[in-house]
């Protein structure tokens, strides 16, 4: 269950975030929606470690063995003789190779870039084109609700995970309103 | 992997078979899906001999035959005149056969003359006409207004044409042809009493000094001389032979030679006695030889007191230093042999200068040697002056006593206007052509009684001056006939039948074919009396009969009676203020007298001195072409007292400043779609000289006026004209 | 990866000394090779067909001139620059060191036009045809290039293949002489000779091996099958 | 909807940057027709030549390649544009380059896909261009990778998928604004590219990495797919072509003339788009310098390798050389002075690179002369190589002109129809600007303060 606080300006929008720290929500839960990028920590801090560069450099080797087949595999089955080069010639093999591999390598990096952003999304996810505006959305995965005071990954999850996500929401409605959200939207589920 | 590889490669070539026969159409493909004609085994080819008769060289040829279809001529490598090698007119008659104008069935005249408008008519109407033309002179008791013109002939043809002019009762066969030997046959004769032509031996000889002798064109025999050629040059290990060219215009041949000597127009024969001079006067001359044939060097040299080395330098325009070379050259350098060619012959004392050519030869004694000069074998006597036949014929067509012209050839292309000769034809009332191209003689005939193409034809032919000892090559058909033509002899004899009576009796064949068998028989009747027929087909299947009469015994030796060879100062038609330049009409290598502008593979062939395809061209040296202002594929004028056309000009670097020269052939009228309009025939440009009393064929004594028209010449060589200069690019 | 090996490599001597520029070697090969006939303007455009050429230099002034010929024909090269730059295999080394060319493989890039130094690729920009009965010459063992491919001299491979199925027939190897193109079939002079380089007693490699040879544009480290014998003039005396 | 200042500027900024995205006026249609018309003519001209026969181009034996090739030779150096002045600009952070990212992408993209035609135009049987495809075909080989006519293949179908994802990774941000402010048909189409882009932190923190990551990515292509282009001459034999410096040398003239492409577009935008405020003068000073830059390089690379043959004096070289100094001098004083003399020339004062005009005139200039250099590296080469017995000479013929002409009908036909379709000025990163550069008070002014990195 999510939750957007939809804000006319950078200062509100923070203060909303803040509050919502203060409430006992995390970092981890609350993330800024924007058509604009922010430096990290302006809003909220997503700074966790990226790893779809791994894609791109596993497109990259798959491209080279491919171009590496493509040029040398096939002058090896057919081979023709052709004014006395040697039929898997070094030169071109390896611009072959290059090229595919760094065609390879590019599809593999649009292909991780989507897979981390996780994009396309499952089912619809509350949006406001207002954001496009320039407004700036807070946005809260609230808690499945009922859970005991847990500490771990550096932060305690507040009180408020105890609360059952209808008061979550209505907790996090009146703070998001209160630092001064234009309007909230909740996920319909 | 290899035998893969191989595999994979097969397949690739394999391909391309297939595709090779899908794409030529039915010729491979059709018959192995369709049972095939008898005799006709699909893709398999077989080879027929024959003989080449394009021109007097009669070479032999192997005709490659594929699914009945003649697919390409080659040389004869049994043949002893071109030894499996052939020129590139000879491997151009296939066009001859398949060329898509060629006359397929009788013709009678429909529109005027000239205006190339005929009616199709049967062979029986065709001879009908013919013969009623004949009986009629028959009735009127002037057999001798009937005229036949043909090209040199030999062999069976000719005693068929003698037997049937005999016994129709007329004296006016003329067979003439512009580049027919004549005139060496007179001289030989005049100075080595043999009326034969000469037979060089240029394979064995050291040093060759050819006056004009352009036997790489067209000379004599091109095949049998290019072939001689190549050995003299390289086929022995440690001697190259050494070849000087004598002539204004450096010709193909002379491109070969490691001296040129552009010696004026005129003044070759003054060379030849100069050269003569300075041989005996430093007694470098063959002695006995002298002495055999009863002469003496000092009346020699009396004799040839006027020949000092500077006036001969002044007359021929050479250095003296040049003169001298060559005299020591060719006077140490034994076996040497001199040559002279129609650039010599063709002047208004031609004969006087070719006689003292081969004067030259007597000196450095090489008669009957190796490395010298025969007589030839086979031609034995031949017509020694049939361009004054041309000119009473004319007269006698002139004076309308011609009835009925029966012509083989094209003369109207190929003989000069100046001697009158298509004026005095227009008179004739009955022209017969025997053309197998609309050709311009054809466009001017009567009646058209298409002749097969030689590959459709029986007969035999007697190379002339092409070997030493004798030969008979046999010429018969490798394909069936394309259309509804005859051979001319077969002509004749229908005509002679149905004329009946004496005509009939004195040629009691029924076919030609059958003549030419039976003469064959008496050839080899005294070698082997038995079973003819076996032999007869061993014959066709070697091409011929070789070898087996050898030459007829002695050789030459010096005509006592010989007059003196005193070439006086050339003339020339033409005042030299008006005219400032001589005039060369020279055969090319493709067209020869103009037979071979039809066939476009000639066509195409790049002339190999100028690389020019496709076109007519005036040779001019670049000096000359400086001063007149003219720069390569302007089109150009060429006036001369006869007349004047118009063609690209060409920069020669190799022609004298004061020399043009033309390529003999274009300018027809007709000759098919590929020779039709094209250029310009110089034969146009050419005056009549009387030398003395006797005119002459002095086709190279004209003087001409240049003049730029246009830069629009519309030339095409094959070479770059810039880059034909720069051979230090590619290093040779 | 092994070489494809061959008994088997064909050559060619040329000596110029003997070479008099007749041209029946030009009319021999396009006889023999079914290639078109070009009109005026085709061959004014630079777009002649010919297979073999002979090139005609005039070098010096008058009255010292002189002329050389020089037969060019594809020079087979051993090292050949047109065959790496085909995207298609059309031209390919053959065993017997021939310089093939697929016609129906070729696309028409004509990159190995280009990048032939002897410029002896020709390429068929028109269609070309045969007015009737003209046709009835053309070989059946030879393709009839449609437009838009490359075509060149093949040292009459036709002949070569049936050579040797006849010599396959005998189990033997094709003899010194036995085939030859036709423009070395043809040439009075006998300035073509053709033959197996692979075998040091024919006669071509006889001829390759005498000190008047040299090749074309030797710098360029083609390593042609065709030898050039000098010749032409005092020089060579 | 809302009445605070940055959401005012904000939808401002959207209304101003997607005013291209109108519906289209009657000036427009009549362009797209009039370039439609132009295409169908060279699509006319190129169908007389497939049926007819190559004989209708001026091609011949010797010159085998001509205004087509010289054509391939141009655009691919055009759509060198895009990635290296994106890309470079990007990775070197450069503020100014923003407006105009996406022209140069788009065109980047565009005109690699040009470039592309050419060679199947110039096949002597384009019917049977598949047989350059490797797949497993009944004919049993596939194509030869030691020809460079197959690098060229690899290399520029590399190019344009990468360019193309290039171009929409720049776009995506952009597409879910023009998502949130459309309707109808066009919501569904930027919907659907967008891909549920809501623009959270995650997103965009993934996001910067990866076009990091894909400029960095995108140049190599971009270098190698001229210098395998250099190389369809630099490995052959012919004088003139056979030279190291060629790739390089290629590379340069690629960027000189994408460079000078660029501006010319911007100049173009500018005034259809009117967006004088976002395409300040000050962007024109940049690419001024940038295009001096270049324009040196050249210059120097120019003079190495006519200096190198003049000094070998290679007989055939050297006259290849000549010959086209001869043949071609004015082409080639013209080729000098639009790549060389007036790009330095005038590029050297701030007031000149200032002026709309000057930078539109020479950006011209320079693509022309580009042009012109390609076909003076191709042909004259051709014309004169090593058999000096088989010269000739080459003039284009009314077919290759028509084409050539299509090509650019074709290229300004895409991007006229890009440009109606989608934001044709990086939006986003215009915007991202405007937000970093807010100002704040500082004693008794307000200065822009520029905050984070990028």
């Amino acid at each position: 269950m999510e939750i957007i606080g939809i804000f006319g300006d950078l200062d509100s929008a923070a203060r909303g975030v803040e509050g919502l720290l203060r409430e006992g929500f995390t970092e981890a839960q609350i993330t800024s929606l924007s058509s604009v990028p922010y430096p990290d920590g302006v809003l909220v801090k997503a700074g966790q470690r990226s790893w779809f560069r791994w894609l791109t450099l596993a497109g990259a080797a798959a491209g080279a063995v491919a171009g590496f087949t493509l040029a040398a595999g096939t002058a090896w089955l057919y081979p023709v003789q052709t004014g006395d080069k040697p039929i898997i010639a070094l030169y071109p093999t390896g611009i072959i190779t290059f090229e595919v591999t760094m065609l390879f390598a590019i599809i593999g990096t649009m292909a991780g870039m989507f897979l981390e952003m996780r994009l396309p999304p499952r089912g619809a996810r509350p949006y406001d084109p207002a954001i496009s505006e320039g407004c700036i959305g807070i946005s809260v995965a609230l808690h499945a609700g009922g859970e005991v005071v847990v500490c771990g990954e550096g932060e305690c999850i507040g009180s408020i995970a105890s609360l059952t996500p209808e008061e979550q929401r209505e907790r996090a409605t009146e703070i998001l309103m209160k630092a001064g959200a234009l309007r909230t939207i909740t996920e319909q589920s | 992997m290899k035998r893969r590889t191989f595999l994979q490669l097969g397949g690739m070539t394999a391909a391309g078979a297939a595709l090779a026969g899908c794409r030529s159409g039915n010729e491979k493909l059709i018959p192995y899906l369709i049972p095939a004609d008898e005799g006709v085994t699909p893709g398999k080819a077989e080879y027929y001999a024959s003989s080449c008769r394009f021109c007097p060289a009669g070479c032999g040829i192997l005709v490659r035959v594929s699914d009945g279809r003649a697919k390409k001529v080659e040389g004869n490598p049994a043949h002893p005149v071109n030894r499996g090698k052939l020129c590139a007119r000879g491997q151009a008659i296939l066009q001859e056969l398949y060329h898509p104008d060629r006359i397929a069935q009788p013709l009678k005249r429909s529109g005027s003359r000239g205006s190339g408008e005929f009616r199709k008519i049967s062979w029986d109407e065709g001879i009908a006409l013919l013969t009623e033309k004949l009986k009629a002179l028959q009735q009127e008791k002037t057999t001798d207004r009937l005229a036949l013109l043909t090209p040199p002939l030999s062999g069976t043809l000719a005693d068929l044409t003698d037997r049937f002019m005999a016994a129709f009762g007329s004296p006016n066969h003329l067979s003439f042809e512009l580049l027919a030997p004549d005139w060496l046959r007179r001289a030989t004769r005049q100075a080595f009493g043999r009326a034969s032509l000469p037979w060089y031996d240029l394979a064995e000889t050291r040093y060759l000094l050819g006056f004009g002798a352009d036997f790489v064109e067209h000379h004599l025999s091109p095949v049998q001389y290019g072939h001689a050629f190549g050995r003299m040059r390289q086929a022995r290990d440690t001697v190259r032979g050494h070849f000087t060219y004598v002539g204004g215009r450096m010709s193909l041949t002379g491109a070969s030679a490691d001296r040129w000597l552009p010696a004026r127009p005129g003044s070759e024969g003054t060379l030849a006695l100069g050269l003569a001079r300075l041989i005996l006067a430093d007694s470098l001359h063959d002695e006995q030889a002298l002495a055999a044939s009863g002469l003496q060097r000092e009346k020699l040299l009396r004799r040839l007191a006027g020949y000092q080395l500077t006036r001969v330098a002044e007359q021929t325009g050479l250095p003296q230093q040049a003169i001298v070379e060559v005299a020591r050259e060719f006077a140490t350098t034994r076996p040497a042999l001199a040559m002279a060619g129609e650039a010599v012959a063709f002047q208004s004392n031609g004969p006087e200068a070719v006689r003292a050519v081969l004067l030259l030869n007597l000196l450095a004694g090489n008669l009957n040697r190796p490395g010298g000069v025969y007589p030839a074998g086979g031609g034995g006597a031949g017509p020694e002056n049939s361009f004054s036949g041309l000119l009473s014929l004319v007269a006698k067509m002139r004076a309308d006593r011609i009835g009925v012209a029966m012509i083989q050839g094209n003369p109207v292309h190929a003989i000069p206007p100046a001697t009158g000769f298509q004026e005095a034809l227009a008179r004739v009332p009955f022209i017969v052509s025997f053309a197998t191209l609309l050709d311009d003689t054809a466009l001017q005939a009567d009646l058209i009684l298409p002749d097969h193409a030689a590959l459709e034809s029986w007969g035999d032919v007697i190379p002339q001056g092409s070997a030493r000892e004798a030969v008979v090559g046999l010429i018969q058909p490798v394909v069936t006939p394309l259309g509804d033509t005859r051979q001319i002899p077969d002509s004749l004899l229908a005509t002679a039948h149905r004329l009946g009576g004496g005509m009939a009796a004195s040629l009691p064949f029924q076919s030609y074919r059958e003549m030419v068998k039976g003469a064959m028989r008496r050839r080899i009747a005294p070698a082997r009396g038995t079973d003819f027929e076996t032999a007869w087909t061993e014959l066709l299947r070697q091409g011929g009969l070789f070898g087996k009469i050898g030459s007829t015994g002695e050789g030459f030796r010096r005509a006592t009676a010989a007059a003196w060879p005193e070439p006086g100062e050339p003339r020339f038609a033409g005042d030299e203020k008006e005219y400032p330049l001589h005039l060369q009409v020279f055969p090319s290598t493709a067209f020869y007298d103009g037979r071979g502008a039809p066939l476009p593979w000639l066509q195409q062939l790049p002339d190999p001195m100028s690389t020019v395809v496709w076109d007519s061209w005036v040779e001019i040296n670049p000096r000359t072409a400086a001063e007149l202002g003219i720069s390569h594929g302007d089109l150009v004028e060429v006036t001369s007292p006869a007349g004047s056309l118009r063609a690209p000009a060409v920069i020669y670097p190799g022609i004298r400043p004061d020399m043009v020269a033309i390529p003999l052939g274009q300018g027809q009228q007709g000759g098919g779609r590929y020779a039709r309009g094209r250029g310009a025939n110089p034969l146009s440009l050419l005056a009549m000289i009387d030398e003395g009393t006797e005119p002459r064929p002095a086709w190279h004594a004209t003087r001409v006026r240049l003049t730029r028209v246009s830069e629009k010449g519309n030339l095409v060589t094959a070479g770059h004209p810039q880059g034909s200069y720069r051979s230090d690019l590619v290093g040779i | 990866m092994e070489k494809m090996t061959s008994p088997y490599r064909w050559g060619m001597v040329i000596d110029l000394d003997r070479c008099t520029g007749c041209g029946a070697c030009v009319v021999a090969c396009q006889a023999e090779n079914n290639v078109a006939l070009c009109d005026k303007k085709e061959i004014s455009e630079g777009r002649g067909m010919q297979w073999l050429r002979i090139e005609r230099f005039w070098a010096g002034e008058y009255p010292d001139v002189r002329v050389r010929f020089l037969p060019v024909l594809c020079q087979h090269c051993h090292d050949a620059p047109c065959e790496p730059v085909c995207p298609v295999y059309a031209s390919y080394h053959n065993p017997d060191g021939l310089n093939g060319q697929v016609y129906n493989r070729c696309v028409g890039t004509r990159y190995c036009g280009n990048n032939c130094p002897y410029a002896v690729r020709v390429f068929n920009f028109y269609p070309h045809t045969w007015p009737q009965p003209l046709d009835s010459q053309l070989s059946p063992d030879i393709t009839v290039r449609s437009r838009g491919v490359m075509e060149k001299c093949t040292f009459c491979v036709q002949r070569i293949r049936r050579a040797k199925e006849e010599a396959r027939g005998e189990e033997r190897v094709i003899r010194d002489g036995e085939v030859q193109p036709a423009c070395s079939q043809t040439c009075p002079s006998e300035a073509l000779v053709f033959g197996n380089l692979a075998d040091p007693r024919s006669r071509v490699s006889r001829l390759s091996r005498s000190p008047r040879r040299f090749q074309l544009l030797e710098h360029l480290g083609t390593h042609p099958s065709v030898y050039y014998l000098k010749g032409g003039g005092r020089e060579h005396v | 909807m809302s009445d605070t200042p940055v959401a005012r500027s904000a939808t401002q900024l959207n209304d101003e940057l997607l005013s291209s995205l109108r519906p289209p006026s009657r000036r427009w249609y009549l362009l797209v027709l009039f370039l439609l018309a132009v295409v169908a003519w060279g699509l006319v001209a190129f169908t007389w030549q497939v049926t007819h026969g190559m004989y209708v181009t001026g091609k011949n034996r010797p010159v085998m390649w001509g205004f087509y090739i010289t054509g391939f030779v141009f655009w691919v150096g055009l759509s060198h544009s895009g990635t290296m002045v994106s890309s470079i600009l990007r990775l070197s952070r450069a503020n100014w380059r923003r407006p105009i990212l996406r022209a140069a992408e788009a065109m980047t993209v565009f005109c690699i896909l040009v470039a592309g035609l050419f060679p199947l135009i110039h096949l002597g049987r384009n019917w049977t261009f598949f047989y350059m495809i490797p797949y497993p075909n009944q004919r049993g080989l596939w194509p030869n990778f030691r020809s460079a006519l197959l690098w060229d293949m690899t290399a520029i179908t590399a190019y344009i998928i990468g360019s193309s994802l290039f171009l929409y990774l720049g776009m995506l941000p952009d597409l879910a604004v023009a998502r949130d402010r459309s309707g109808g048909w066009r919501r569904k189409l930027y919907g659907l590219l967008a891909m549920g882009w809501r623009g959270s932190a995650h997103e965009w923190a993934v996001y910067h990495r990866a076009s990091t990551l894909m400029a960095a990515l995108i140049i190599p292509v971009a270098v190698s797919v001229h210098s395998i282009v250099a190389w369809d001459f630099a490995v052959t034999v012919v004088p003139g072509w056979h030279s190291t410096i060629f790739p390089p040398y290629f590379v340069i003239g690629a960027i000189l003339s994408g460079v000078a492409a660029v501006i010319t577009l911007m100049i173009i935008i500018r005034r259809a788009f009117n967006l004088e405020a976002y395409l300040t003068p000050l962007h024109f000073d940049n690419m001024g310098k940038l295009l001096l830059v270049i324009s040196l390089l050249w210059s120097y690379a120019y003079f190495v390798e006519v200096q190198t043959t003049w000094y070998a004096h290679e007989p055939i070289e050297w006259e290849v050389f000549s010959f086209m100094a001869d043949t071609y001098t004015p082409q080639l004083l013209l080729m000098l002075a639009g790549n060389s003399v007036v790009p330095i020339a005038f590029m050297c004062f701030r007031r000149l690179r200032r002026s709309i005009s000057v930078m539109l005139t020479v950006s011209l200039l320079v693509n022309v002369a580009m042009f012109i250099e390609r076909f003076l590296i191709i042909v004259p080469s051709l014309s004169h190589k090593n058999m000096p017995f088989a010269w000739g000479s080459y003039s284009p013929s009314w077919v290759e002109i028509s084409v050539n002409i299509a090509a650019v009908a074709g290229f300004a036909l895409l991007f006229v129809l890009f440009a109606k379709l989608f934001p044709i000025v990086a939006l986003t990163d215009v915007r991202e600007l405007e937000v970093r550069e807010a100002e704040v008070p500082l004693g008794r002014t307000r200065l822009p303060s520029i905050a984070g990195k990028e």
